[in-house]
């Protein structure tokens, strides 16, 4: 398997929908039993991952959608939405309000807010540092103002693993080093006397992880190519065999059809030709 | 036995509570509760330089007053329109002309530096954070040693004066939420209201009895408001439990808004002046938006 | 009124619960309108005081019981009580954790823990500083130890007004200075860079207030003597002509009727002779 | 689908999380919530040197443990038998004997260094206090200056194992208050819980299902914790809406802690002889008070 080439199926053949449901996998994969894990973006998708992680090997993940521990079996509407109806989860915890957050810091505490947080950001450099403040020009200064690092930083500095997740792939998202940090990375985390870094980041096209602090392949989807990852990638990726994502298994896709039985699924915005160049 | 006080007031003169420079505090986690109609009426006094505190992920309130000219400085951990703009248009107009200083934070120091205030601290020293480009961002917000590891030093934030909208109020100044409210208990009302120096101002859908509030003391969020009975007062916004977003309305104002990072002032222009400045208060805002679309906004109660 | 000699009417004519509601009409006249008082001890005196105030002239006064700020027309049971029944106030405002104290500290805030707030203590001194810590030897160890300092500090510190209450007036309760410093009075305050200080101190025989940060005689009660107070306090007593403590009014005597239908003020333990020599 | 994990657990094993120079937390505001069945367990394991967290203000639990010879060092705001005892009685010898430290504070002193914890902050500077006599009996609580004004520096207090009493758990570990709970939500329970470094066992009286927790999450006031179904676990303490303290075994208790303050140690004895290491276990303790006495204790749910 190591040895295969990834095949370049990047025709209309896998439709849109089919990414968004193996990266529900691929971070379902890594969602581990008696975990708790949170999210604030990308809710749709993680949230997918989570219940379908639930379902499969890890009954007791608690899942932090917002600022609420939810059971549930189906995927829900995202947090913010036009849609009327009061989502049908057990809702099993909540914060009274949202400064508990600072409460629940302690990481060894059994209240603690999470273990995984995924992080996205306009810029994700190589050793997993993300940028949700905005893009220098050439002179320095901020010429693109981003939206804030909302809800990341403070989590994604103190979580025990942190996983970036990008709806595309390219050479702007992905960067050899960051114009702001708003998460830091390996390198940074080590110099500030933080332990561990970010263990993943997950892409349209690709799953990278981390090798002494710096961003790998460790396998591309099999609708792209390895050659497109690496030119779509901001920084060297390191040479050696790459394998291709394992596509959902029969398990992982009857169980997909029991979390999203109303397809919401095909309607996350993911760049699945990896974006624009 | 003596009569209560009651504590009911105007949009009129609740606006009038801000000038210049203040410190103002505003409700509104992204979507939810922003206190539209006392923006909008601040923003046609034409205050100028207020810092303010919102969010801590922050919305339409925040980028309204911005695009208003009223604004020199945000406290706020992003100004955002989920699914409609990454970046709220006024706000990353005005922070690219370096027009608007922006307190980098994320809603764990925004919280953070609220505490302080609130319990009259010096500062608070937080491992969030330590690695990250806040310090460099922030002239007030730097890393420090202590006992051999980093902490970002966060200082007070103090707003002078308080505006949130929620779903109902008493006269007396009780605020509360729907029974259906969203997540949690509340957003950043709470927190605004407890470290904020001065008063605080509640515009609400509807003003209820004080023994309606009084069977329900979980749901109050904040007490001693004054308090403006201000129906659709959040529009666009939603109110949690009673009605959604309006989000076409949210893209009409980012589409505006977008046309001026373009260049073309026009769009965002008339913006202003259809909802904001030709509208002679609330009650004209809310027939100019029409009654039929405000109530395919609601809530379901089912 | 202020020539008039305070008459020595400790005779049995006095009964116990005459001082509770002398007292207690003592207390209800130092409440304002708008205010919040909170107190701990003494809670059936210190509420029945607050709801009479809120009856007479202070119908915004808010009343903080333990950490509820309720409103009622009876004096209820105390926050500790073998009674099962559920208190019938209305619940108007709680803390939703005692740790939720914490956030009601600024006291600008309209949800400030309160304006005025009561502190007792095994020893008050002259410049109203409160001691529940404890009772120092001649060697200067600590060889009685007190309860502690419960909820008395951080409140006694920060709040507006603080009003000083005693169940009994000795010279063991009324010293010169006290052994540990549990509530700051004038003089320590000042030191620590503190506005203000205590206002009153009220006990079973007299009221005391203050003038240049140390105690004087502002009324004596009259079923006790003057000289009496003086021999009883621990310290000297700036000479000058003392009123007697101004008897319930018929409209007070009303209010308490309804304020306390069922005698609970009966029940106050206080020293009506000012307890032991 | 796979099942969830329960956390269900037994007095003894619980009980043996305890070891010698432990910081030990424990529930217990004044009468309410003592987890007494516990202490009774670990007082019987003849654990040494420990260090209470309780209270903010504290009672019997804290007591009886210092009685029996467990505990170094307390730290509380206060032991009282509210009108049966303005000191609590083996607190009150220990501490004149020179046999126990009190790390002396006040309620929101407590609170604030529980926060350090649960924040990971290395201090949290306070203005309440300053200008008392902490300072001069706490080495590690200091008074700072800082931009002018004076502070105590509260250190972090982190419990390594924490035991809470309440009226219900599910299986997996959600602890929730009686619907009728007395002062606001909770006391210290959740503070305890989110500022430990380790396990968090609950005792409650009766175990429910996770279906029945669920449809009231904001009676919950700890998650994850341990669970131990101990039926009349607080007593002689109450529990919050289920049942009442036993006034008349605390004056009991009282009498024989106060014959000990005057030289007659035989009462004191007697006591935890009877109701502590004389009883196997907590059926026998609930046999030895007798369920009729139990029963009239009950709050009655009018």
């Amino acid at each position: 398997m190591s040895e295969k080439r990834v095949a370049p199926a990047s025709g209309p053949t896998t439709p849109p929908r089919d990414v968004a449901r193996l990266l529900t996998c691929v971070v379902a994969r890594e969602l581990r039993d008696g975990e708790v894990v949170a999210f604030g973006l990308n809710a749709e998708l993680l949230l997918a991952a989570a219940l379908l992680a639930q379902r499969l090997h890890a009954p007791n993940l608690r899942i932090r959608h917002g600022l609420r521990i939810e059971r549930g079996h189906e995927l829900s509407p995202s947090a913010w939405t036009e849609e009327r109806a009061s989502r049908s989860h057990e809702v099993i915890e909540y914060l009274e309000a949202h400064d508990a957050i600072l409460d629940v810091a302690n990481r060894s505490s059994p209240m603690r807010f999470c273990d995984v947080f995924f992080v996205g950001g306009m810029q994700i450099d190589r050793e997993g540092s993300a940028n949700l403040i905005g893009i220098r020009g050439k002179d320095g200064r901020m010429t693109i103002r981003g939206p804030g690092s909302i809800g990341t930083t403070s989590i994604g500095t103190l979580a025990r693993h942190v996983i970036l997740f990008s709806d595309e792939h390219t050479t702007r998202r992905l960067v050899e080093t960051v114009d702001y940090v708003s998460v830091p990375g390996w390198r940074r985390r080590a110099a500030a006397g933080l332990e561990g870094g970010p263990s993943l980041c997950v892409t349209p096209l690709a799953v990278l992880d981390f090798a002494d602090g710096r961003m790998r392949l460790r396998s591309v989807h099999a609708h792209a190519t390895e050659e497109d990852v690496r030119r779509r990638t901001g920084f060297p990726l390191p040479p050696g065999p790459v394998r291709t994502t394992p596509p959902p298994t029969p398990a992982e896709v009857e169980a997909l059809s029991v979390v999203d039985p109303k397809g919401r699924l095909d309607r996350v915005d993911l760049c699945r030709d990896g974006g624009p160049r | 036995m003596t009569a209560r006080g009651e504590r009911v007031a105007s949009l009129a003169e609740s606006a009038a509570l801000v000038r210049d420079d203040m410190i103002v505090g505003l409700s509104g986690f992204s979507y939810q509760n922003p206190p539209m109609a006392i923006v909008r009426e601040i923003a046609r006094r034409g205050v100028k330089n207020l810092t303010l505190v919102s969010g801590p992920t922050s919305g339409l309130e925040t980028d309204l007053l911005i695009g208003a000219g009223c604004v020199r400085r945000v406290v706020t951990a992003g100004v955002v329109f989920e699914r409609v703009a990454a970046v709220a248009p006024a706000f990353r107009r005005a922070a690219e002309r370096g027009d608007l200083d922006v307190w980098e934070c994320d809603e764990c120091i925004w919280h953070l530096a609220l505490k302080a205030a609130a319990w009259g601290m010096p500062h608070v020293l937080w491992r969030g954070g330590v690695g990250t480009s806040l310090p460099e961002l922030n002239s007030d917000l730097k890393e420090v040693m202590e006992e051999g590891r980093r902490y970002l030093k966060v200082p007070p934030v103090q707003p002078d004066v308080v505006f949130l909208h929620a779903a109902e109020a008493d006269p007396f100044g009780n605020v509360r939420v729907a029974r259906e409210a969203y997540l949690g208990r509340t957003f950043s009302e709470s927190a605004l209201a407890l470290a904020c120096r001065g008063p605080v101002v509640a515009t609400v859908e509807r003003i209820v009895t004080n023994a309606e509030v009084a069977v329900s003391p979980e749901r109050t969020i904040v007490r001693g408001a004054l308090v403006v009975e201000t129906p659709w007062g959040a529009h666009p916004g939603g109110v949690s439990g009673r009605y959604v977003p309006d989000l076409a309305h949210y893209r009409e104002y980012a589409a505006a808004g977008e046309a001026s990072l373009r260049g073309d002032p026009v769009p965002y222009r008339r913006y202003l002046e259809s909802h904001v400045y030709g509208t002679e208060g609330h009650d004209a805002y809310r027939r100019s938006i029409g009654a039929e679309r405000l109530d395919a906004l609601r809530t379901s109660r089912a």
